[in-house]
This record gives C-alpha cells, structure tokens and sequence, in this order.
C-alpha cells in the first residue's frame, strides 16, 4: 500500500444508527494527498471499523448515489476533497437530511423519487420509434430552458437542503420540480398541462419560498430555485388562461 | 448539527420576510381595535394618541413600520424574483431591498423625534 | 400548503396592498409631524368616499393575504394539517375582515 | 441452516437496472399480456448504478448522411478484429436505428442538435463516417434518468439493494426455476421464482488494480453463470481504456476515465521525464487507437519512465489553458474537485480496465442454454468480438435489453406454472453466500486487502500484455487468494447492509471471473484487439479465427476454441457497395 503523507490525521466523526436513533462516533483517520470524503468513509470501513455502511456507485460525480451531510452542509461527496471541507483537521459526517435513514450514512431515496414521479416527471411521447425525430432548433428560447436543469444527477442534494421539504413533507421538493420544468419547455413533450396541474396541487411549486439553498448546493451547478419560479408563473399563467 | 442553507443571504431574507410577516399579522388586529375606537369613544383613542406619543412607544411604531417596509420591499423582491426574467443578481437585490426598507424607517424615525 | 389558488390570492392580495401600504406610510408620515389627534384623523377620512374605498380595499386584501400567509406559516412551523388548518386559516380571514371593516367603518363613516 | 428463505413469484424478473436491465422492463411492460408481474430487482437504486449512466461519449448509429448500417457494421467486425457474432453484430447495428429513434421520441432523451434541428453526431476513434449520438459529455445520464422515469412510473415492482447471489436451476438443469437474492437493507435471504429472468449485471472488469466501472459492479452474473454451467465466451477480451486517472491507492477516483476527447483533441502524453513518447510506439502517436495507447503506456511504465505515482502524464496546457477550460469544462472540473488542474499542468494518467467483450454465450433473441435464462447487455458475449468500439457499448445494451423484454414477453405467454427449484442447489448457494461469516476469526488478512492483492496480481499477470508464464502465475495466485478469502470471517452481529460482507461476495465473484479470464488468455495463442500475447504477437490466420468458450465441470473451469462462422462476411471481403469510400472521416 502506498500510504504517503501519513503522519498527519483527520478527526473525523461519524453518524451511526438507523431511523430509530444513533450517535456520532469519532475515528483518526490518515491524511492523503488526493483525498475525498468518499475516501475518508472508504477507510474507516475498510481498516477501521468494517460495520459502516454507506452508498456509492460512479465515484466521479455521475450516478448521485454519494450524497452525504458533511460538516453541516449536504454534498457528493466523491467529488468533495477533504481539504475543502475539513474545519481545523474535523470532519463531521452524517446521512443526509430529509430522507428516511437506512443505515448509518445511507438514506431511503424512495420519498425523493416518489415525487419526482408524482411531479410529472415523465416524458409522454409525440412521436413513436418509427417516426421521423423532430427536428429542434438547440438555440430556441424552449429547448436551452429546458437544457438548463436536465443534467441533473438527481442526487437528492438539493432536497436535503431546502428548509421548505423539512417543514412541509408533502412539498415535491426543487429537483422534481425542475425535472418538470425541463418538460414544460421541450417541444416533443406530450403531457404539458398534465404537467402543470401536477405541479399545481398543495404540495407543489407554489411552496417554494425561495430560500435558494437548491442552487446553492446543487454539486452540477443547476438552478433548481429559477426552475421552480418558472413553473410557478407558468401554472398562474395557465390557470388565468383557463 | 448546521443546517445548511441557514448562512445563505436567501434563507435571511426568508426568515427576515416571514418574522416581519408574522409580527405584522398579530399587530394588525390592535390597530383595527385601536382605530375602532374612533366609533366607541373618540376620547379613548385621543387617550391612546397622547400615549403613543411617548418615546418608547414610538419606537415600537417606528419598529412596525420598519417591519412593514421590509416585509413589503422583501415581498416585491420575491415576486420580481419569481415572476420577471430572473438575474443572478437577485442575492445583491434582496440586500438592496432590506436596505431600502431600512431607510424609508430611518426616515420615519427621524421626521418623527 | 399553498396549491396554485391559494398561491395566487396571496400574490394578488400583495399586488393591492402594495401601493395602498406605500400611500398610507407617506400619508402616515406627513400626518405624524406635529403629533396626532383624532380629530384630525377623523377630520380627514370621515365621510370620505375614497378613503373608504382605499381602505376598505387594504382590510380585504390583508385579509386574505394575513391568512394565507398565517396558516402557511402554521402548517411549517407548528405541523397543522388538514381540517385543522382549514379552519385556523378561515378563522384568521373572518376575524381579521370583521375588524378591519369596523375599524375602516370608524374612521370613515359619518 | 436455521434461517428461512423468503420465497416470492413474479412473472419476469430482470436484474439490474442499466441500460439494458431498464430496456427490457420497459419493452416487458409494453409487450406482455395485461396483468404480468415484472419485477427489476437491482444491487444498487434503480437506474443509479451500473456503467450506462457513466457512458461519456456516446451512442453509435448510422443516420444517414452517407452513413449506413453496413458501414457501422464494417466497422464493428473490423474492430472486432473479426472474432464477433456476425449475426449479433448486425441486429446490433440494425436495431440501434430503432432504438436511437426510440430514446428520443418515446422515452424523451434530449440529445445534441445541428443547428438544422436534426441530431448531431461526432466520430469515435475507430469509426469511419460521424456516427455517435451524445448529450454532452454526459449521455449516459440523460439515457438512464429518462429510462428511469419511464420504468418509475409504470407498474414494474422495483426491489433496490437487493443482491443476485445464484441462479437456482431446475432439479433436472434444463431450465431456470429463479434466483436467490440478499436483501442488502436487511441482509436477509429472497428466492425470486419466475417464468422469465433477464440477467443484465453489466459484466465490469473491476478485479485489476484501475479500473473504471461502477463499485457496484463485481461480475457476479458472470460467476452465476459459471456456477449454473453456462458457456462464457470472449473471456480474454478486457478492454483498457489508456487514460485513467492516478492518484494513489488511497482514493477511489484513481482508474477513472479521462475522456479520449483529449487526446483526439491534441492532449500528450508525457513520460515520468515528461517526454512525449507515443511516436516511439505507432505513426498516429496520442491518436492511435485505445489498445494500442494502452500498451505504449504499459511499455513505458515496465520501462520504468514513471510518475510518482507510476504512471504517465497527459499535459493539455500546450493547447491554450483557457481554449481548454472550455472545451473540456466537465473534465477540468472534475479533475479540479479533486485537486488536479487539467487545463494548465499534468495530471498523472494510467491504463484502466474498462470493458469485458466476453460474456455468456446467447442467441441473437438473449436466449442462453437454460430455458427461462436470458442475458443482455455487457453481461452477454459475441456482439463486440476482441474489442469494442467506443458508443457501441451502450447501444449494445439498449438495443437487445429492449429485445430481451419483447422476447420474455412473448416466451411466457400461455405459461401459467413456476419451475422447482433444485433445492440441494438453493441451499449451497445460501451456504456459499453465508461462508463469509463461517471463516477463522485469526485470519490476518482482511477483505479489502485481499482485494488490493486481487486487483496488483490480475494487473500484473492479465493485463495489458501478457505471457503465458504471467498468466501462469496469475493462476496460482488466485488459488492463494480464493483459499485466504474463506478463512476471513466478516463480523456476524448485523447483516443489514454489511458491505463488508458484500466486499467479500464481489471477491467471490471476481476471483471466479479472474480464473476465467486467466484460462481464456492462455487458450488463445494469438493477439487480437485487446488481448495482447507477447509470447504470440502475430493477430494469426484471420480465415481460422477462433473464440475461446469457457465452461465450469465437476473438475474446473475448462475452455475450448470454436471456430467464428463467418455468416454474412469473410476477412478481406467487404459488404460496402463497390467504390464507396473507405472513410467519411474528413
Ligand atoms: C466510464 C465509462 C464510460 C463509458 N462510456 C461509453 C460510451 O461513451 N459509449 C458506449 O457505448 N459505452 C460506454 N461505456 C460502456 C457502457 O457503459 C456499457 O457497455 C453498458 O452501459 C453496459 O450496460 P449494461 O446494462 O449491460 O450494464 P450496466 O449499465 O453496468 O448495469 C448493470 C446493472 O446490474 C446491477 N448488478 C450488478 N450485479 C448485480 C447483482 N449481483 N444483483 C443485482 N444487480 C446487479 C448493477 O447494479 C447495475 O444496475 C462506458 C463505460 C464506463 C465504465
Ligand atoms: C405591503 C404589501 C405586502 C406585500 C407585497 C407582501 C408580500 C408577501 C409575499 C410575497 C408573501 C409570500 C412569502 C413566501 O411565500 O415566502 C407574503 C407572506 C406573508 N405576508 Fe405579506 N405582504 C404584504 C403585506 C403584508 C401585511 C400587511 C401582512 C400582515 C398583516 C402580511 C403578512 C404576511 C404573512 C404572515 C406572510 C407569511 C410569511 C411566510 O409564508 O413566510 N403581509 N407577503
Ligand atoms: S438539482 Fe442538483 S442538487 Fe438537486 S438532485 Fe439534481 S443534481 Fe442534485
Ligand atoms: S431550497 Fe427550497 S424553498 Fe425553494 S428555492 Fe430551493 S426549493
Ligand atoms: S459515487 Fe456517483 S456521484 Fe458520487
């Protein structure tokens, strides 16, 4: 093993427990050059304590399954560099917030998903397979609207950072609510007003008070906050319309 | 535990507009009751004028109107932020609107001592 | 809580109060300068058809909006849901319009 | 064994959620008679796992503009170093046309446009007309979160960390009765009957030291496959993508692709002198292929010309740093999150195994050998031959995950029982899954080191070159780790989500697969593609190419050479019209 850089060390302490109820428990973990806080969990379950449990996939920022609470603040963490985080050598890290926790640092992302669903966050076709694609213009005003939010990883980041989804746990949440944004926008979209109105209902984007924290941690640079402002005009717009 | 979001100049503005909105909701009331008294008994509100002439209590009023600039000028921003074409300068404006809301008390404050 | 209804009542409502609460601050601050009476609030808005109007507009529309505003707040903050806080949120409109009207009747009937 | 197995039914059960696991949900819900059950069941969360979501580059697929399905065929089979299923290849290349149009029509895929509106597409390394479709440099997500959502929002039964650890065959062997699963949330035990079972595991190279799928991926349908005696083909075929990063063995972002874009865009390469030296090794330089990249970076290495961290530099500055930053936003990000600055200095890049072209031998329907067993995607053998071209992966998977479902649909019509178990084989496969806490609690070593030590013996024996002695050796080594493996006991206290103990499952499997690849390394005296002999160098006869079979019996696993049937074209033969150009490359 290379193991460079060793002789300084992390105070790192980390959430055990389920839904029920845990703690914090604290390890020494070795510093390292190149080190992630994905890295950090990695070691402790590896050489220091073998019963932590904790989820990841890509490790390169892709898949949105590393999300943790890192020193207080919702992050991916394989893309999270110790040094950017780590408060006089301390890291506290814990599951994220507003989601049911499974085990230690894993959450049940089934709430987050649920609604992205029930949000209308489903394409429903114009064309079938054996059409002609649509052509679209990529510099219409529509399709780099609809561009803007669909890079999401859905990560859930963003939704443990809203204040609004820990207050209220019908409200859909900002990366639902930009995934139907991104639907409202796209020419080859079906369903617009289907859209609209799922988003109209009392747990929809009309409970967003713009706190901004989405856009704020959202780890590829989205704009949930303007997404969910967009839908709020359009669902007005619509129902003034009807 | 640091709940994120809470050193956001966003979630400020949020909690500075829904605190005024609050205090402004349970203050209504009194004045209603207050200028109802102009019906009841015109001496009684005469009574409360003559009171509210005293210092303290004029900074309270001078604390209500603030709290009305603010909540007024943090609920403009909010609707501008939602409904017109939306800047990244949004975090600029709402500090500008505090301020604004801020000044208009200041003025108050000081025509009125 | 806010469904695209309720939401849009408490912008609108906003949109009214808006340049009402403007006019009555300036109003407030030319008339505070050497000190209030009730006479001469009274002397000014009783029998006054239009302060009636820009009043009374302010008591409907703070009405609603209050209580949107509240039962949201509510809902967040205190974990109201459901009936309870259909109720909560008729009964700070009911309240509120019933004694804004007086107050607005007050200084403006005559 | 006291704990009892929860048994449930489904109709068709797929597992893993890629490309291929979430095709074949969708064409299953919309092809079977109203009221199938179809159950996904995945070892990580739906759609969130598996290397489609990482897909970069692209999706390839003739459009038109001069392109057509022969030509992309042409360039499969010559890629493939004409080892592939030539009939695999061709429904691959056909159906890619059907499903492209499919992703972006039905299930809402937003891909690059022209500025005429129509789809843009670029050309991988490899290719000779523009043909790959992408979103960015990010395809893969925008073809799982809207397949996804479409599987989300229909009634398909999801089951998230759940484990495929055996197939249970029948007691006869003919066919498949289910699969036996871990519920990792809970650690307990699910054995799944169905009619029809799609297995899509994505296959994954992660037994050597870089590499670059998912952590999720482990081989384990591969190692099923094997158990249950299936025949697995290619098996010496590992891809090495030649520019991974490395960052030291502490930190899982080492083995993670750096895009081929840079090098095609003028990046260098860089020994540990910081000289270039590509020209030493082919005319083309950083723009030679990827096996032949990977290789001259390996050569360097063995040579000693290394990095700190042992490998090579890939140096973009001389480009224009902010030219760069631009161009390569993603990757300079990326590479800045973790400290690495792309645009203006080196970062210390690796060969890195990316891709398994071998796999379970199937029809051009994912049919395998077991009645009620189908196999798409990377999990499944033959399309790819001796390599695989960049964007043919994940249109691979698409398009016969999509045919896995349509078929499962129709198989089971008019089935109305389950299959029996073979219950002796349900409770070794229980035995074998729980052997992990049986072990000697003195052991020395840990799960994770074995792994470390898997991952040095499998890079250094069956890795980018390769003799017969290394891979001899490789053997031995594996034998060693296999017997260590058993006698690490993982901690009993509490199996819900105990990835220590998945660690030592993916162990399990990977050290089966290793054994495999091994073996099929040895069976072929020749060098193809990826699989690079230095002990035989020479590509061979192409007219008697032959594919290596790998099959498990009672005294190992033993691999044969079959003969590849050239069924629509022969080497040196062409099926391109007469005087079409033999690249639309300009
Ligand atoms: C970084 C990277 C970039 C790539 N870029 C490209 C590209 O640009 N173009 C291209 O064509 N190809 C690319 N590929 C290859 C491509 O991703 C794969 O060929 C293809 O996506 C494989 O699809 P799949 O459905 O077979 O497997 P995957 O997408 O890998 O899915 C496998 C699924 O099976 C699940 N699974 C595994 N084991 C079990 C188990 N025991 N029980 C239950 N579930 C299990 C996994 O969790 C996962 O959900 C890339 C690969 C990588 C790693
Ligand atoms: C003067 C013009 C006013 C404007 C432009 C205005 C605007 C707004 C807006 C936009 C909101 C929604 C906030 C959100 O969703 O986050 C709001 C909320 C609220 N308003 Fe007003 N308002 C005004 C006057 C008042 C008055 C006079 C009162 C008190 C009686 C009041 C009480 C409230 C309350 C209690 C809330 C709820 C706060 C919350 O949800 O956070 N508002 N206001
Ligand atoms: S919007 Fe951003 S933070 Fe939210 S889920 Fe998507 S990627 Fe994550
Ligand atoms: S943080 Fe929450 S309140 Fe709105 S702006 Fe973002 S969704
Ligand atoms: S592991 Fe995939 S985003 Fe972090």
């Amino acid at each position: 093993m290379n193991t460079s850089n060793t002789s300084a060390s992390l105070n790192v302490s980390v959430w055990r427990g389920t839904s029920d109820g845990g703690e914090f428990r604290s390890y020494q973990v070795p510093v390292q050059s190149n080190q992630t806080v994905l890295d950090v969990v990695t070691w402790i379950q590896q050489r220091i304590d073998n019963t932590l449990s904790y989820r990841f996939a890509c490790r390169v920022g892709m898949c949105g399954s590393c999300a943790m609470t890192v020193n207080g603040e919702p992050r991916w963490t394989c893309r999270t560099h110790v040094n950017n985080v780590t408060e006089n050598a301390t890291l506290e890290i814990a599951p994220l917030r507003n989601l049911p926790v499974i085990k230690d640092l894993t959450t049940n992302m089934d709430p987050f998903f649920d609604k992205w669903i029930k949000a209308g966050g489903v394409h429903e076709p114009s064309a079938l397979r054996n059409d002609p694609m649509v052509p679209v213009n990529p510099e219409s005003k529509a399709r780099k609207v609809a561009s803007e939010g669909v890079e999401c990883i859905n990560c859930a980041v963003c939704y443990s950072a809203c204040d609004t989804v820990a207050a209220n746990p019908d409200y859909l949440g900002p990366a639902a609510l930009q995934r139907a944004w991104t639907l409202v926008n796209d020419v080859k979209h079906n369903g617009k007003n289907t859209v609209l109105s799922a988003v109209s209902e009392s747990g929809g984007c009309h409970n967003c008070h713009s706190h901004g924290s989405c856009t704020r941690y959202c780890p590829v640079e989205l704009n949930p906050m303007k997404a969910v402002a967009g839908l709020k005009k359009s669902t007005v717009l619509s129902l003034l319309r009807s | 535990m640091i709940k994120p979001g809470r050193s956001n100049p966003l979630w400020l503005a949020f909690v500075l507009h829904r605190l005024s909105g609050v205090v402004l909701a349970l203050f209504l009331p009194l004045h209603f009751y207050v200028l109802s008294l102009a019906l009841t008994s015109p001496a009684a509100l005469d009574n409360f004028l003559a009171f509210s002439d005293l210092f303290v209590v004029k900074v309270a009023e001078t604390l209500l109107v603030l709290l009305l600039a603010v909540h007024l000028f943090g609920g403009l921003r909010l609707m501008a932020m939602e409904w017109l074409p939306w800047t990244d300068r949004q975090k600029s404006l709402a500090a500008a609107s505090v301020a604004l809301g801020a000044g208009v008390a200041c003025m108050f404050f000081l025509k009125v001592i | 809580m806010l469904d695209v209804r309720l939401y849009l009542l408490q912008r609108i409502s906003a949109l009214i109060m808006a340049p009402l609460v403007i006019g009555h601050i300036a109003v407030m601050i030319y008339a505070v300068q050497g000190g209030l009476s009730a006479a001469e609030i009274l002397g000014r808005t009783q029998g006054s058809l239009w302060w009636m109007l820009f009043y009374g507009l302010f008591v409907i529309a703070v009405s609603v909006h209050a209580a949107i505003g509240l039962r949201v707040v509510v809902h967040e903050w205190l974990g109201l849901k459901g009936i309870a806080l259909r109720l909560f949120t008729s009964f700070v409109f009911v309240v509120l319009l019933a004694l804004g009207l007086r107050a607005v009747m007050a200084v403006t009937a005559g | 064994m006291a704990e009892r197995i929860e048994e449930r039914d489904t109709d068709i059960l797929i597992i893993g959620s890629g490309g291929a696991g979430l095709f074949a949900a969708l064409h299953a819900q919309q092809t079977a008679q109203p009221g199938t059950r179809i159950t996904l069941a995945v070892k990580g969360l739906v759609g969130k796992c598996g290397c489609t979501r990482m897909v970069q580059g692209g999706y390839n697929v003739a459009l038109g503009n001069g392109d057509t399905v022969e030509r992309h065929f042409m360039d499969t089979i010559e890629g493939g170093k004409w080892l592939p299923d030539q009939d695999m290849a061709w429904r691959l290349c056909e159906q890619a046309v059907v499903r492209i149009h499919e992703l972006e029509n039905e299930v809402g895929c937003f891909f690059d446009r022209n500025n005429d509106g129509s789809l843009h597409q670029k050309a991988f390394a490899g290719q000779t007309a523009d043909r790959t479709v992408h979103k960015g440099d990010l395809t893969g997500i925008e073809i799982i979160n809207r397949l996804m959502e479409q599987v989300l929002s229909r009634p398909v039964e999801t089951l998230q960390e759940y484990r495929a650890v055996g197939l249970i065959p029948t007691a006869d062997g003919t066919a498949l009765s289910g699969v036996l699963f871990i519920d990792m949330r809970n650690g307990r035990f699910v054995f799944v009957r169905a009619k029809a079972v799609l297995m899509a595991t994505g296959g994954g190279p992660t037994m050597y030291k870089y590499h670059t799928p998912s952590g999720d991926k482990s081989m384990d349908g591969l190692a099923m496959a094997l158990r249950v005696g299936l025949p697995l083909r290619d098996m010496e075929m590992v891809q090495f993508h030649p520019t991974g990063l490395l960052a030291g063995e502490h930190t899982r972002m080492t083995g993670t692709v750096l895009e081929e874009g840079l090098r095609g865009a003028g990046g260098w390469l860089l020994n540990g002198a910081e000289q270039r030296f590509m020209f030493d090794y082919d005319e083309k330089g950083e723009r030679a292929t990827r096996d032949i990249v990977s290789r001259a970076i390996y050569s360097e290495m063995r040579a000693g010309n290394t990095t700190p961290y042992g490998g090579v530099y890939i140096a973009m500055s001389h480009l224009g740093e902010a030219e760069v930053r631009k161009k390569f936003k993603g990757m300079v990000k990326r590479c800045a999150d973790c400290g690495f600055d792309l645009a203006g200095g080196l970062v210390e890049v690796v060969p890195t195994a990316h891709y398994l072209m071998g796999g379970v031998v199937v029809d051009v329907d994912t049919r395998t050998a077991l009645d009620g067993l189908y196999v798409a995607g990377e999990d499944a053998g033959g399309a790819h031959g001796s390599n695989r071209l960049g964007g043919n992966g994940v249109a691979n998977s698409t398009v016969y995950g999509g045919i896995a479902g349509e078929v499962m649909a129709s198989d089971i019509k008019g089935v109305t029982s389950f299959r029996d178990p073979d219950r002796s084989i349900l409770q070794q496969e229980y035995e074998r899954a729980t052997a992990a806490f049986t072990g000697n609690s003195n052991a020395e070593v840990s799960v994770s080191e074995l792994r470390y030590q898997l991952q040095e013996v499998m890079w250094d024996g069956v890795g980018v070159l390769r003799t017969a002695e290394s891979m001899h050796s490789a053997l031995d080594s594996l034998t060693d780790l296999q017997r260590q493996l058993l006698e690490v006991q993982v901690p009993d206290d509490n199996r819900a989500f105990n990835l220590t103990w998945h660690d030592w499952l993916n162990m399990q499997s990977l050290c089966e697969i290793s054994e495999v690849i091994a073996k099929a390394g040895l069976a072929r005296e020749n060098s193809r593609g990826a699989h690079f002999r230095e002990d035989f160098p020479e590509v061979g006869d192409l007219d008697a190419s032959y594919f290596t079979v790998a099959t498990k019996h009672a005294d190992g696993v033993a691999v044969e050479r079959q003969p590849v049937t050239f069924s629509i074209v022969r080497p040196g033969e062409t099926i391109l019209p007469e005087g079409e150009p033999a690249t639309l490359v300009g």
